[in-house]
């Protein structure tokens, strides 16, 4: 299981979401939960199609053991806290400011999400954001979702 | 002539080459991803010049189909 | 007074409406406004020196995205022509007198000028359609129809694009074509090539035993790369062939014949009571076939803020006509809701095989084609204009540009025959472009 | 004038794949939309939110003689105890006065003793304006809860604040009660408590009347939150070729100069909505830089036809 960094507590405002600041991220963190990570950037017109989506998915698993991390991937960090300041996000927003996270994970568009099972194996990729598929990408977290059962 | 014979060799290569080694990660798109920055700015200005050049002179098109569509010329 | 319009009072009205309501977190919003349609409109204005052509043209695009960036798009010009191209004949230093393409008047062009019909009006409507969409991640296509009509001429067109994305975007491959089929009802009747101009007639039918239409085909290929060189700079290449076969003359083009040795108009008799052409000119003729490849480059470079969108263009032809184009423009922001964009453009063409300024009266056969249409010529133009562009207080984005454009011919002295060489053998034009437009919507 | 008897029933039926409680509260049409097929469950919840918005409006409205507003504007200048709900009312519109420097002011309902915004062009006299701003303002009041004096000439009117706090008030009791996603709309103020499970979102209409009068409307897809709009393109007075708006300047008395024609904004809640989008159209021509500064979905119309 690949070492990463520790990723610091992130006090989430309810209303203001407020975004990490740079430490490494690091999936033990989240031992024994599912967690999707979500590449995104304030530029690309898709990732601000999924915001609404991202929050629905935390507002209806979060109990059952969802993490959603939105993984910001813009060159000034100004530029996401004003994105989120007009798409407020529910989840935490990590920004990966090396750009390591995103190479490791070798994200190929934008957005990209990761469901990744509880021993942070990736279980499903998925590319681009597309409304039509929303009730795809959800199956995808339910099925994950019962491995921790 | 020659020139013109020089610069269709060039862009043949600059097709070729133009592949692989260049290019930059999918979150490096923030100026392409610009209104400027697109191909075509102003698609009423492009139809424009394309139908009136297309009028005026014996080429047309190029960056799309012919601005053709009229007995003007 | 401070200003306290631009102080965030959400946190404390966030707080006062939790503490009022009796909760203890609100969900945050989740609204989106739906993509409606968005316009683009324009008025053209476009006018040559010397009362030759004018076009007031009115232009709208109008764009409905759906969701998953499935684009609709329908488009609407309306010209209105006024004025008239040269007809083909050559000024001479006397008075010369022609028929008019509806054959029931004639119309005399004063001496040293480039003889013009006038009489021209027309009032052109074009429509489109265009339906672009992804398919899956990779694939994106775009399909489309276009039509117009003037009262001489119907245009009926599909095109069809598809384009693949390679190596995370970065390259775009893209192959489309395009297929118009084009029907001319000329004035007067198709004219028979390279016969004589006609006298005036009084017949009822108005073509004088001519065919009154014709058509002609145009098949286009378009092959194109689109390439991401840097974070700042991308570049596209295309190659494009093009087929036209079919009724490729213009119905209204002549070449006048000149004696062999003054190089001056030969007069024609007048039969009494007849009204017609007073010097000799015949129908031009064009190969029913011709097939074009061009080749063109586009770079657009961002230097903090500006952006530098330059492109080269070479075509050749089987009617031996070469032509290179250089078209640069520099979009220079001003404030964050305002630019100036300078754009220059350089374009040269070699003259087609068969394009000459005037027939020889010298008893030989006439050549199989020939056309003295200024178009078809060695000639050299330059564009310069300025556009001007900002964003109104709803946030729309308003523009105007005026440009100059200016056509200078080069007719090489060995076409020159006797007193042509003295005189001005091809019609220089300049033209001004003057376009506003308005984009609206969403 | 005799208060005629206001119909209070209320009259459920399919609506666009939810169905639809409709009924007649604070002077506006007002529907719930519940996404379920289950027409016994939506009517109890429908007659559920219409007590609620009756009760408000029966308590706080200008018109129901004997309520708490009543008994405060005709004290005479004798404290008044008010009762919690009340209390927490004043104190919400107290922290809206200070955040928008004393704008937004219960006290200000007097003003219409000398404007009528009839589309005429009858303009009180400074000095009548000038008599009657001597009955305006907050730290006129003598506020320490619960017991609110005032002097008498004053009055106050919490119709700034009532009906989106009634919509926000009638969520509340839905989400209590039932999973099925609703939308609460009285009269164009609105919140939405939930997602349909047929549908992306509610899809809810922006009336941007823009230069022609002609309605023309852009179509906002809301899962969650409350969508408000302030500003009455309609009520507006002509003078000498200039258009005062209906929006009185409390601290000055006067019509706010450059004031967009409406203004709608979507938040959290209604109530936010509805103070974000008040407080936007007394900025006059700020209200665009105040809107952003606030980090909100708005759409301001100006009349020019051109909405952003």
């Amino acid at each position: 299981m690949r070492q990463l960094g520790l990723l610091s507590a992130v006090l989430l405002l309810s209303w203001q979401a407020s975004v990490a600041d740079n430490a490494t991220f690091n999936i033990t963190d989240h031992e024994g939960k599912v967690v999707v990570l979500d590449f995104w950037a304030s530029w690309c017109v898709p990732c601000r199609r999924s915001f609404p989506w991202l929050n629905e998915m935390h507002a209806k698993y979060g109990d059952d053991g969802l993490v959603i991390i939105g993984v910001n991937l813009d060159q000034e960090q100004s530029e996401a806290e004003a994105f989120l300041q007009e798409f407020p996000a529910q989840f935490q927003i990590h920004y990966d400011e090396s750009k390591a996270l995103a190479t490791q994970y070798e994200v190929v568009a934008m957005p990209s999400s990761y469901v990744l099972g509880p021993d942070g194996e990736v279980l499903k990729r998925h590319y681009g954001f597309k409304v039509k598929k929303q009730e795809e990408y959800e199956a995808a977290i339910v099925a994950a979702l019962e491995k921790l059962k | 002539m020659i020139i013109s014979r020089f610069v269709a060799v060039l862009l043949a290569l600059g097709i070729l080459s133009g592949c692989s080694s260049m290019g930059v990660e999918p979150w490096e798109r923030d100026v392409l991803a610009k209104e400027e920055m697109q191909l075509t700015t102003d698609a009423i200005e492009a139809a424009t010049d394309d139908h009136i050049y297309f009028s005026k002179e014996a080429s047309s098109g190029g960056r799309g189909f012919g601005g053709g569509g009229c007995g003007c010329n | 007074m401070k200003n306290t319009d631009k102080i965030s009072i959400t946190a404390a009205l966030t707080a006062a409406t939790c503490t009022l309501l009796g909760t203890t977190a609100l969900q945050p919003v989740q609204a989106q406004e739906e993509p409606g349609w968005d316009f683009n409109t324009s008025l053209l204005y476009y006018a040559e020196s010397d009362d030759r052509v004018q076009d007031l043209s009115l232009k709208t695009l109008s764009r409905r995205t759906f969701v998953d960036d499935r684009i609709l798009s329908l488009g609407l010009t309306v010209d209105a022509l006024t004025g008239a191209t040269p007809n083909g004949a050559l000024p001479q230093s006397f008075p010369q007198t022609f028929t008019k393409p509806s054959g029931k008047n004639t119309f005399t062009t004063p001496p040293g000028e480039f003889p013009i019909d006038d009489s021209f009006r027309d009032t052109r409507v074009a429509i489109s359609a265009d339906w672009e969409q992804p398919l899956g991640r990779l694939y994106a296509m775009n399909v489309g129809v276009s039509a117009s009509a003037e009262y001489d001429y119907l245009h009926l067109g599909v095109n069809a694009k598809l384009s693949r994305d390679f190596n995370n975007r970065n390259t775009t491959l893209s192959g489309g074509f395009a297929f118009a089929s084009d029907q001319l009802d000329p004035v007067g009747g198709v004219p028979d090539p390279l016969t004589q101009m006609r006298n005036v007639r009084d017949d009822d039918d108005g073509n004088g035993g001519r065919a009154s239409n014709d058509s002609k085909e145009i098949l286009d290929l378009v092959l194109g790369i689109t390439q991401v060189m840097s974070r700042n700079f991308l570049m596209q290449f295309n190659y494009s062939y093009s087929d036209s076969s079919g009724y490729l003359n213009d119905p209204y083009k002549i070449l006048t014949s000149v004696d062999p040795i003054t190089g001056e108009a030969v007069p024609v008799p007048q039969i009494p009571g007849t009204e017609g052409p007073s010097h000799l000119n015949y129908y031009e003729n064009r190969p029913d076939t011709r097939s074009k490849h061009s080749l063109y480059t586009q770079g657009k470079y961002y230097m903090n803020g500006k952006v530098l969108d330059a492109s080269y263009r070479y075509m050749t032809d089987d009617w031996e006509i070469d032509s290179h184009t250089i078209d640069m423009r520099l979009r220079w922001p001003i404030g964050d809701d305002k630019y100036l964009e300078p754009h220059l453009r350089f374009y040269t063409q070699t003259a087609a095989e068969f394009y000459q300024i005037s027939l020889v009266d010298d008893g030989q056969p006439l050549p199989e084609y020939a056309s003295a249409d200024y178009r078809l010529a060695d000639f050299d133009a330059i564009t310069a204009g300025l556009k001007f562009g900002w964003k109104t207080g709803g946030g729309n984005d308003m523009s105007v540009r005026l440009e100059l454009y200016s056509q200078s011919g080069n007719v090489s002295p060995s076409q020159l025959i006797g007193s042509q060489a003295d005189q001005d053998v091809y019609p220089d034009m300049d033209a001004i472009i003057f376009q506003y437009s308005y984009m609206f919507g969403k | 004038m005799s208060r005629v008897r206001p119909d209070r029933s209320i009259r459920v039926d399919a609506g666009d794949r939810c169905l639809r409680g409709q009924f007649s509260a604070m002077a506006s049409p007002c529907e719930v939309l519940v996404d379920s097929d289950d027409i016994v469950a939506a009517e109890r919840l429908t007659s559920l939110v219409a007590d609620e918005a009756w009760r408000i409006e029966d308590k706080f409205s200008r018109y129901s003689p004997g309520n708490i507003i009543d008994r405060i504007n005709t004290a005479g200048g004798e404290g008044v105890q008010v009762d919690d709900e009340t209390a927490q009312l004043i104190d919400f519109s107290v922290t809206l006065n200070e955040l928008s420097d004393g704008r937004f002011d219960i006290t200000s309902g007097v003003l219409r003793r000398v404007w009528r915004f009839d589309g005429s062009n009858n303009i009180p006299t400074r000095h009548a304006v000038s008599d009657v701003m001597k009955h305006i303002g907050w730290h006129r009041v003598d506020w320490t809860s619960p017991i609110l004096a005032m002097a008498p000439g004053m009055e106050i009117d919490l119709g700034g604040i009532g009906k989106e706090y009634a919509v926000d008030r009638c969520a509340g009791l839905l989400r209590n009660t039932t999973d099925a996603a609703c939308l609460i709309n009285f009269g164009g103020d609105l919140v939405a408590t939930g997602k349909p499970r047929l549908r992306d979102a509610w899809q809810v209409g922006i009336e941007a009347l823009n230069a022609q009068e002609q309605k023309s409307d852009r179509l906002v897809n809301l899962v969650i939150g409350g969508l408000a709009t302030s500003g009455d393109a309609r009520r507006f007075l002509m003078h000498n070729g200039i258009r005062f708006s209906h929006i009185l300047d409390p601290t000055t008395g006067w019509p706010v100069p450059d004031a967009p024609r409406s203004i709608t904004v979507a938040a959290d809640s209604c109530t936010q909505a509805g103070m974000l989008s008040t407080l936007g159209m007394l900025k006059g021509a700020q209200a665009e830089a105040f809107l952003d500064a606030q980090g909100v979905q708005f759409w301001c119309n100006r009349g020019d036809g051109a909405v952003p």
